[in-house]
């Protein structure tokens, strides 16, 4: 047998830049050819504090970013990161987005799912690929990513807020169900989804309806993030996030127990996600 | 064609492959996912009487040689095993499954033992690699052989069920502490538990796991557990399941030889993959036909 | 150009990298021949009042992870050392030396530190920890604190010499062991000696070393002798000589992050041929200067 | 750095074939594609009992040879195996005689070094070198491997016995003596000696006479075999016979306190060679 070498340790990188997003999010670019594909994430480290699961937002192989949401102690002590600060990082892990030359996608993100989004759309759109691009916030102030996507080719932006403060009011599910009910006839549709997970379920049933292909950016709560731990281990197949996932095909998805349904926490305790 | 299956304490194995404890263990679907793979049985991650926070992230990382880590036992305590994990692994059970349960008084290892039992696991192994927070140098119970010997005796009086300790090779002398469980009703052993370990990441110069230090599995603890397996069998001759290093099937087959009965294997997923269990079976099987073994009783203990 | 001089109890090494005891350490002209390579000192094999006859072939086995030995402490006694290894070192000697003895009774140790002393070693180094040699209580001297102790001062008053302790890791807290140690007078210790390991060969269906067992060492060891380290320094805040499983520069730098001020070096020849020290220090050089360290000094002990 | 993959770990390996050289010697086949060139050595196990350094007397990549003269226990073991008979093997180890194409050799044996001559004397003729084959024995019985020498092309034998049993009587020295009389103004002359370290010190004294340049296999006590433990080092430049050696250049031992002097044994102590 062969083992491949195997090294889980981290690369130490500065900070290069930091973009504000909005209130509550910030990008962090890094100047490192991380080599990540669409849908894949890294793990990132703050010394003597913790360390998570962070998507890939951009990589052209010179340079990654990484979109921050400020919701605890780890996202927050990110947020209070200048640049030239240090942080390490190992990746990239997971699965990725896979499309081909001309297809044709739409992708739907919620919360900071937009930034991943972002990296598939530039991927795609370099190919060629017709890009509907789906992005829906509670209110405008919580989009972002928005004048990067507007400056892709072939790329077509839709937005809803629940506020109707911007785009379409009301869900953003109802937007991909006009697109589909015109466009899902066009062959090679794909849609590809990253957001809350409820969001993404919704999604995936509009898909069913009109019989689109699915595929998901699942988020489990993560510790190695390689495959040895166990903690992201999905109901009932006991498919890892980290290593099948964290791109999965909805079809597989659809019937699970878990899905919509509930996570679990760093103790492998189970929290519904709507209260039962 | 080779016979892997083995006995241990009287329950059946199909293979001699079993999933360490801490790896995959977290919930029934994929200690089920890794018998699907190959496993010929599966080992809980360390169960506790209550819900118990682990350490922060890190809380491993490895490189070709070595793993270390310190994920702390994180666990939901007992209400989780009984009501979700044993339920949902015993209907349409694939294989046995041993129970590894975890406490830093006597007093909760004999109350969780009483409890798991009627989980119904197969085999209960008490993973001794804890310290002792009556002890005054708060040691780890396999540490002291009279600690770990009194642990014994407690949880031997809670069940009927095959119930094996778990040792530390952070010892002198391992062979001792096994003969004083032995006196004292253990059915059997696990061992390896991880030795001593840390990592420093020179550009950062902080330890890289948060809790500074951890337990070192993988390739490069292959002869520890080979040695305190050959020690155990030596001194108790009784089951053991051969834990620590093990990569590949030629593996298995080198800590049978040493003394074990069945063989833990956790770090290999780092380097293979789930689907290495299925591999390293066949590995066995491969070598079992070119050596003519018909049946691993022929192997256990041969190197004496 | 960062300086990589560090003084070890007052003795002064142009780089930390010292050679382990046993390895290339029969001859005082294989010991020149080590510094010539680029170590920053030399420490001898380890010296018997007596000639002492060791194990039979095999005596030795690695692996790409680990390296197994069980050479048996041979050596030709104190006699040799006093008329032709130290006499031949010491003519234009280009570093330090470091006198390792090892003795199965603390008498001899005693007499032996006498002895050995008279040679006008840099540093004296108690081999209190290989596993191939133990007291009439089974264990080796360094698996019991008291032991330890009682050896270090007897030796002590034996010599004025820098006296440090080498420390085996198979013990369950090596740090209290070091801590009875430098109550007695030890200057400073020496961590790791060798864990416990075995290897069987599957194919003769028996243990490799015709000893059977013998000492873990490589690249495998090294989270647990960065571990050792640490909690040592932490310990007793004495100079140490990290050693286990050194192999690079980064290494180096590493088991000195840790706490080491000196790094011991072994196995890593197996794998790099003598000629590895002076890579290991130029590794160094590059990284001292990639990242503005002017002077060892700045990174020892500094991941505490 | 990379580290390159390296295992000591045994070929188990069955006896194919056993030879009887002389009523002192033998010779066990293994088919077993080994690698070894000549000059270079193997280890040899035998399980729970010991473990020696053996030369390679003959490998052509389908099987090979290894000549034992029985002289103390782990050689009367090994005189004890039947063919089909286990033994572990690891190797080959060590440096080799380097040769060209049509050059002119002199291999000068004594002992059981009549064994790894041969091998160097195949490949040899098989280049089309023009070799002469000296070897020196107390008296006839003693002598090994002729008839495979004299089935060899372009290979000439000299046999010299202290008794005159056969060839010419005396010292073997002084038929290369007579032979670099005549033939050292030949360019590419070299001379290769594997023998009783005596012996080859005599050797390299002729060569030194006719500024001939010699080869040595020097024989130290070995431990490891692979340039790890010490015992084999050289005084007084520690250079080591198992990994700088066993093949070395008689200019660089010519000068050496040891060399035909001394020996060490398992402990390190020193044996001289002659009564001083
Ligand atoms: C594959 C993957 C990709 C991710 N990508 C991004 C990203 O691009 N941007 C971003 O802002 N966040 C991302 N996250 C979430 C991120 O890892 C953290 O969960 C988030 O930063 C919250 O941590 P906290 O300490 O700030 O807050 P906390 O209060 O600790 O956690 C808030 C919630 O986050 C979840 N969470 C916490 N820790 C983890 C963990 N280790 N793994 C999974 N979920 C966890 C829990 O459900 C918790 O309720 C991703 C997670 C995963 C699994
Ligand atoms: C590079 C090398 C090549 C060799 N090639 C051959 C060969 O082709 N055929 C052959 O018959 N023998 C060879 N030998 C010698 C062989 O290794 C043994 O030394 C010999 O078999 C004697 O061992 P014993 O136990 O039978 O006798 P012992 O009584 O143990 O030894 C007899 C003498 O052999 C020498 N010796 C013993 N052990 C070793 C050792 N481990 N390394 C070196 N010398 C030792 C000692 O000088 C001792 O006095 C070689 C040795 C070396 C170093
Ligand atoms: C990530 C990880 C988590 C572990 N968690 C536990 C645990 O919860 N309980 C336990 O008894 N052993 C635990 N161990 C130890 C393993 O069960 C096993 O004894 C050790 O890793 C040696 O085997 P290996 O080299 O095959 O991994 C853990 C090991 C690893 C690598
Ligand atoms: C072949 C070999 C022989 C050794 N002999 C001795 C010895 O005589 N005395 C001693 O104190 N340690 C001895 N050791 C232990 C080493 O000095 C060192 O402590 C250990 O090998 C860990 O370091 P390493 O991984 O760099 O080899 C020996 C190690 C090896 C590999
Ligand atoms: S995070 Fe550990 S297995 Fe997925
Ligand atoms: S035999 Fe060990 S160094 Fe040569």
């Amino acid at each position: 047998m062969h083992i491949k070498t195997f090294d889980t340790r981290f690369k130490t990188l500065r900070i290069k830049k930091i973009l504000e997003e909005n209130p509550t999010t910030k990008t962090f670019i890094f100047e490192y050819p991380l080599g990540g594909k669409p849908g894949q994430f890294a793990m990132i480290w703050l010394p003597g504090f913790d360390e998570k699961p962070m998507s890939i937002a951009f990589d052209d192989g010179k340079e990654f970013w990484i979109t921050i949401c400020k919701v605890g102690p780890f996202s927050s002590a990110m947020h209070e990161l200048n640049v030239g600060d240090k942080v390490g990082i190992r990746g990239p892990f997971g699965t990725s987005y896979k499309f081909k030359k001309g297809e044709n996608l739409a992708l739907v993100a919620g919360g900071y799912g937009a930034a991943p989004m972002y990296f598939v759309a530039y991927e795609a759109s370099n190919m060629g690929c017709h890009v509907d691009f789906l992005i829906g916030a509670r209110n405008k102030d919580l989009l972002l990513y928005t004048h990067k996507i507007l400056s892709l080719a072939n790329t077509k932006l839709h937005i809803s807020t629940n506020d109707g403060s911007v785009g379409v009011q009301g869900f953003i599910t109802q937007v991909l169900d006009q697109i589909l009910a015109d466009s899902h006839s066009k062959k090679d549709y794909k849609v590809f989804t990253c957001g809350p997970e409820v969001m993404m379920k919704a999604v995936g049933d509009v898909c069913d309806k009109y019989k689109t292909p699915a595929w998901l950016s699942m988020e489990k709560y993560m510790k190695c993030g390689i495959g040895v731990c166990g903690q992201c281990a999905i109901d009932d197949t006991g498919a890892l996030c980290c290593v099948d996932g964290p791109v999965m095909e909805w079809k597989k998805l659809r019937k699970l127990p878990e899905m919509g349904e509930y996570h679990r926490d760093a103790q492998g305790k189970k929290h519904y996600l709507r209260a039962k | 064609m080779a016979n892997l299956e083995v006995k241990f304490c009287g329950v059946k194995f199909s293979n001699p492959t079993v999933l360490a404890s801490g790896i995959l263990g977290v919930t029934a679907s994929s200690l089920k996912n890794v018998i699907r793979n190959g496993a010929g049985g599966v080992t809980t991650k360390s169960i506790w009487l209550e819900e118990h926070i682990g350490h922060k992230n890190p809380t491993m990382f490895g490189t070709e040689h070595y793993f270390v880590n310190a994920v702390g036992l994180s666990d939901a305590g007992m209400k989780k095993a009984a009501e979700e994990t044993f339920p949902e692994y015993n209907k349409n059970k694939p294989a046995p499954i041993i129970a590894n349960i975890v406490a830093s008084s006597m007093e909760d290892f004999a109350k969780l033992t009483e409890e798991i039992t009627k989980c119904d696991p197969d085999i209960i192994e008490l993973n001794l690699g804890c310290p002792n927070v009556e002890d005054q140098h708060g040691k780890p119970f396999s540490c002291v052989a009279a600690d770990a010997a009194k642990v014994t005796k407690l949880c031997r009086a809670m069940t009927k069920k095959p119930l094996i300790i778990k040792l530390t090779p952070n010892v002198s002398d391992i062979a001792t502490v096994a003969k004083a469980c032995a006196a004292e009703g253990a059915d059997g052993f696990c061992a390896i538990n991880t030795l001593y370990g840390m990592g420093i990441d020179i550009n950062m110069r902080r330890p890289i796991l948060t809790n500074k230090s951890g337990g070192l599995s993988g390739p490069g603890i292959k002869p520890s557990a080979v040695k305190a397996v050959y020690d155990i069998y030596k001194a108790t001759k009784l089951p053991i399941v051969g834990t620590g290093g093990i990569m590949t099937g030629e593996d298995v087959l080198e800590i049978m030889m040493a003394g074990a009965r069945l063989v833990g294997i956790g770090t290999m997923v780092n380097y293979r993959g789930v689907e290495g269990f299925g591999e390293i079976v066949k590995e066995m099987e491969k070598w079992c036909e070119e050596n003519g073994v018909k049946d691993l009783e022929e192997i256990i203990g041969v190197a004496q």
